[in-house]
């Protein structure tokens, strides 16, 4: 039981942070989904992939570090302790390219990952429809089989895809067997978002920006070459990504861990005038983004004995994503009156209430804290699934 | 005793309900959260033509002289149907302002026009609250500093969580009169119990949407108000509003009675209706799932009003020291 | 819309209030589920009795005042703030008296009342079993006719009866036609707790003492006089009872106003070591009591005006039993670690922690949260009963 | 970097809790409450016999020399077991005071009999800890004022909601030594730490003893794990001991290591887990319904315990406070 961090693990830590420092850019980049902001995000992830920071757990071949689980981990600390952009292409380097070195051809590797790596394509994820939320076994969309051009047809509609605003590419699952139902008869597709018959509606968030979209599809063609995995085996390989969303990979400890240290900050700035209780909501955030920080090091201590998140990924996601609301909460009602503003003239340029928009989406997404709980609830502690 | 709405009230009630309803006020927030202010204005009037903003002006100058329990019927409706306008500030607090300022400065507005509702005045009164809210649909920007009254400049906009919020920086003048203590103290509490209301208003307005959502949205096969968690939530909503609707009738009969317990009486109002109506935004939110998170669907305006009025008019902080400093002396 | 008192219920007022300042022990009774306590709080019972204070609201025939509902309110206020003794006699004028007035007979008016009143006959409620808590209707102890003798020969067993290892007399329900399953098919019965074939276990409770006890019935014969309605329609006439449990006549707001007023009493003496957020929490338990002060007086104001309580009795029980577990919690952590303590050198006299302990089964007695959740959303927000 | 209990600790953990787990614990720990003590004397031995009581005692007294997670991982098994008496006193402060204090005073215990279990030492520690836990199980009284340590007498026993915690009040003697400030925190924190590990493990126990309830239970026709409502307060259960655990392992590195962050890690780990604890024993209460508010059923036991843990060795404002202070500081 230690937390002692080796030779080379230090050496990769004060690698980044010392490029972290010489990097990070001295002004917040604009939203990532404005326009002008997805351009600055982009230039950002290009400029981290210059410095080969970009994909630090991948293999050197691909533009990584082959970074261990803990080095990744250490890395994030770095980041956002630098206090460095949101990155565009989480999406893509969180939950696609894990299943393209798993399931991806050489083609894909080759064609995919650089493009990924550095920026030049951004991909959305595109899980959702309209009748298929937290039920997402229940999608319609279709992929019908074209032998002639050798590949297939898409028709149907995508919801909630992240990123599609302004993204380059997409990646989903469609009904490929419509004579069966629920899990099977799914294959997962790769497809660019400019592609003839897709059309992108972008849905603005609370926040006013669109942070995500709506993608039709009609008669639209991808090749077999855009197939990811084998077809009708969409689901198996689409809930690999399922649970990196929801475990470890999405959402690293260094995320809370800076914004607690920052609350910290507020705290001391702001304390004198707040109520002295809000003193105690501030320790219950440090205490709680530790604890998750302390967790993640139990959890690559686990996976790198050969162990796997399973339904602990749930427990996890229950988690941060309730201490993400809290943590805002917190500060929202350290600022008083002005918790309310959003503007550049706000505290930390509106970090706080842009960063508590964004955390109220977490009990949201990848699956609702409904679902993670009986997932917890069934697969943890064995309850009976019944008809809850 | 009869600790009850009266039929007039509820008269009340129905016909803003009314007149709201078919108002379509969250397309007309929207285009006032953009700066056209048109939609708004017309609202404004129509409002005032059911005697909305004459409430708390005195008879004497073309008022109702109505209690506070009017006013919290009525902003539990703009509450609840999201109007935009500095309605507390022209309504409640202006009014006693400029009627405790009395002739003092003949550069103040008359309360006639406020009361047929030709004029809005909108107020600053850090530090609470600091900025003047619409000083763009406003005539006249008044600055409460302590007791001191003066018109006020208007600066720069800021940017609110609630974009319809429109949250100018205020330029004071010169002092034009220095109101008593405890008319400002009142003039402000009623304020507070405005917007208490307005949270229960907007409280029950999310939850109302979450019901009926849940009962329509299917997943895994069956409606999602079928599952005991979502039932739940929402029973919790039910409750927390169920009692913070009596502690904002209480304050108003406490502010009614001038009684010596009002600040008290409001700060646990207002209290308990932020928690209140944030629990029935951030259900509303849960039980809607992304399209609660989306700037088209409607019930984002109401999580972003709720969000900015909690920390309106007083903080909750703020409000519970006030509570905990009165029951301490109280029960010495 | 107003709190004012008219003259009556002034005068009404002050003379409990003056009544209450002359008797009120000034020492605290033993714990009354101790036979010392039993037998001190019968005596208490007495007193009120003889001071025309037992039962308010009951007709003056009975040994009541005729006392309005708001009155009744009144007089509850006053008795807690005085800091009077809790009721022994409880169970029967709360849940029972009310059903012996709307179905009993002459004779059971005339027996029972005001022996109930006056605190000479204590009565146990006997609803749940081994199998049925929650679910009360499922519940199979049983009642055969047996005309020789004019009656009913009770078997079975209850279980969670409060103040049964005490008390005098019983009421419960049992299964009178054993052709009939769930609510029909059950009649209401009155036992006295010696009778032949009835065998009582006292079961101590959290805090040590037997504060409820197992009913077994071995072949228990009840004459017709003691069935409390018609045979067989025992679940109505109980269930009027269970909403009086839930809704405003176990739990006045009087309690919760009074133990308000101690818990900000407790901190104004040690607010000052305490950390400041408790005074935040002092502040939240003194508005949860104010508010369901209030709300009682809106309930007041609405069966006056000839409305039920229907399902809003859950609404009132969910709030009442939450808050009175989080002004509890509050207390004991205003006073540290000597919050632990029960003794008489505890603060006061440890009457912190055995109210703490007396809170916890405010939200599982009388239907539990959980249930009552259930009928708040089914009933009062309309959503679909289901498979929950 | 490893941070996980190693394969010696597993085997600890399992030896302890089968040791534990064939006492009969709960019927133990009822008697002890009653002042039966020969049975958890007993059960002291036994302990005694596999490690635990030496854990703390240097090797050249006869001890292990242990870490703070060897602590962990013994006072989590007694705290899912019920385990009665003065482990914390005897087993984690006792000797690091004594040891401490060295030859300073020939009053004082030997070390050795604390090692082999046939010398239990209690300890009072005002203000966080102003009773001596069970000193009538206890050889000696120690009386810890700041960093004076004495010889103490016990006085009247109290009762705690947890009868089996027998808390005597205690009447200090003479100053025996004087011991550095730091030893003094570092032992005190070593015994929250402890504690907290005992709150860890009394709150597995009442989840687990929930789970086994509710899937047995039926009402309504169907076992009462079914309904999601349980289920869902179950499942919130098992999130906040999952997050404890790590923050107590965190702290006994912390404490290891001598990190100056030691005090605030040790406060992390007793607030998270009195939290997480607590909620365990709510939350059993509420699967369970009336038959876990009984005496009669362990499960009273474990809830009981809980809540006296809550409070004990420093409550969690007191360290939330203490958190606080660190993280503010290391801001700057």
């Amino acid at each position: 039981m230690n937390l002692d961090l080796d030779e080379r693990e230090n050496a990769f830590r004060e690698e980044a942070r010392a490029w972290l420092r010489e990097h990070v850019p001295a002004e917040p980049l604009a939203n990532m989904d404005t326009p002008e902001g997805f351009t600055a995000h982009r230039e950002w992830e290009r400029t981290l992939a210059e410095g080969g920071w970009s994909v630090v757990s991948w293999p050197a071949a691909y533009g990584g570090r082959d970074a261990s689980l803990l080095e990744w981990v250490l890395f994030e600390e770095e980041y956002y302790r630098a206090g460095a952009p949101s990155r565009v292409a989480q999406n893509g380097i969180s939950l696609l390219a894990p299943i393209i070195f798993e399931y991806g051809t050489a083609g894909q590797k080759e064609r995919y990952l650089r493009p990924m790596a550095d920026g030049s394509e951004v991909w959305a994820q595109a899980w959702s429809e309209p009748e298929a939320g937290s039920d997402l076994a229940a999608l319609r969309s279709t992929a019908v089989r074209d032998d002639a051009r050798g590949g297939w047809v898409l028709n149907g509609q995508k919801t909630w895809s992240s990123r599609a605003a302004f993204a380059h590419r997409g990646f989903g699952l469609f009904r490929s067997d419509p004579s069966q139902e629920r899990h099977r008869g799914l294959t997962y597709f790769l497809f660019p978002l400019d592609a003839e018959g897709i059309t992108v509606r972008p849905i603005g968030k609370l926040d006013g920006h669109p942070g995500f979209a709506e993608i039709f599809f009609e008669d639209v063609f991808v090749p077999d070459a855009d197939v990811l995995g084998t077809p009708g085996d969409g689901w198996r390989v689409a809930m690999s990504t399922a649970g990196n969303e929801r475990g470890l990979s999405l959402r690293s400890p260094g995320r809370f861990c800076a914004a607690a240290d920052r609350l910290a900050a507020l705290w001391k700035e702001r304390g004198r005038e707040a109520p002295a209780s809000l003193g105690e909501r501030v320790a219950d955030a440090w205490i709680a983004a530790q604890a998750y920080r302390l967790y993640t090091f139990g959890t690559v201590a686990r996976l790198t004995g050969g162990g796997d998140i399973g339904a602990d990924g749930s427990v996890n996601k229950i988690f941060w994503s309730e201490l993400d609301v809290r943590l805002h909460e917190t500060a929202l009602d350290l600022l008083g009156p002005e918790a309310e503003l959003r503007d550049e003239g706000a505290a930390a340029g509106g970090a706080w209430m842009d960063g508590y928009l964004f955390a109220l989406s977490g009990p949201i997404y990848a699956g609702t804290n409904e679902i993670q709980r009986n997932i917890v609830a069934e697969r943890l502690l064995g309850l009976p699934r019944g008809k809850r | 005793m009869r600790f009850a709405l009266t039929d007039e009230h509820r008269g009340f009630a129905e016909a803003l309900d009314d007149l709201l309803g078919k108002a379509e006020v969250p397309s007309v927030s929207r285009s006032w959260a953009n700066g056209d202010l048109s939609g708004g204005l017309d609202l404004w009037r129509r409002l005032a033509d059911v005697g909305v903003t004459a409430l708390r002006i005195p008879e004497e100058h073309g008022g109702l002289s109505a209690e506070p329990i009017d006013v919290v019927v009525a902003f539990e409706a703009l509450g609840r149907h999201l109007a935009p306008g500095p309605y507390v500030e022209s309504v409640v607090l202006a009014p006693a302002l400029l009627t405790a300022a009395g002739d003092a400065s003949p550069a103040l507005p008359a309360l006639e026009g406020l009361a047929d509702g030709t004029a809005i005045v909108t107020v600053a009164a850090p530090p609470a609250t600091p900025f003047a809210l619409d000083a763009d649909a406003a005539q006249m920007v008044l600055h409460l500093d302590g007791t001191a009254l003066s018109i006020a400049t208007a600066g720069d906009l800021r940017v609110s969580v609630d974009r319809s919020r429109r949250l100018f920086e205020v330029l004071p003048g010169e002092d034009l009169a220095r109101l008593d203590d405890a008319v400002v103290a009142e003039a402000l509490d009623t304020a507070a119990l405005a917007c208490s209301a307005q949270l229960l208003g907007a409280g029950e307005r999310a939850l109302a949407t979450s019901v009926e959502y849940t009962k329509s949205r299917r997943q895994f096969g069956r409606v999602i108000g079928e599952y005991q968690a979502l039932k739940h939530m929402l029973a919790d909503v039910r409750v927390a509003l169920d009692f913070a609707r009596p502690l904002i009738h209480g304050a108003a009969v406490s502010l009614a009675t001038k009684s010596a317990d009002a600040p008290r009486d409001v700060s646990a109002a207002k209290v308990a209706s932020a928690e209140a109506a944030y629990l029935a935004s951030r259900v509303a939110l849960q039980t809607h799932g992304a399209i609660g998170y989306t700037e088209e669907y409607d019930l984002g305006l109401w999580i972003n009003k709720i969000r900015a009025l909690v920390t309106a008019w007083g903080t909750p902080a703020f409000h519970r020291g006030r509570v905990l400093a009165a029951i301490t002396t109280a029960t010495a």
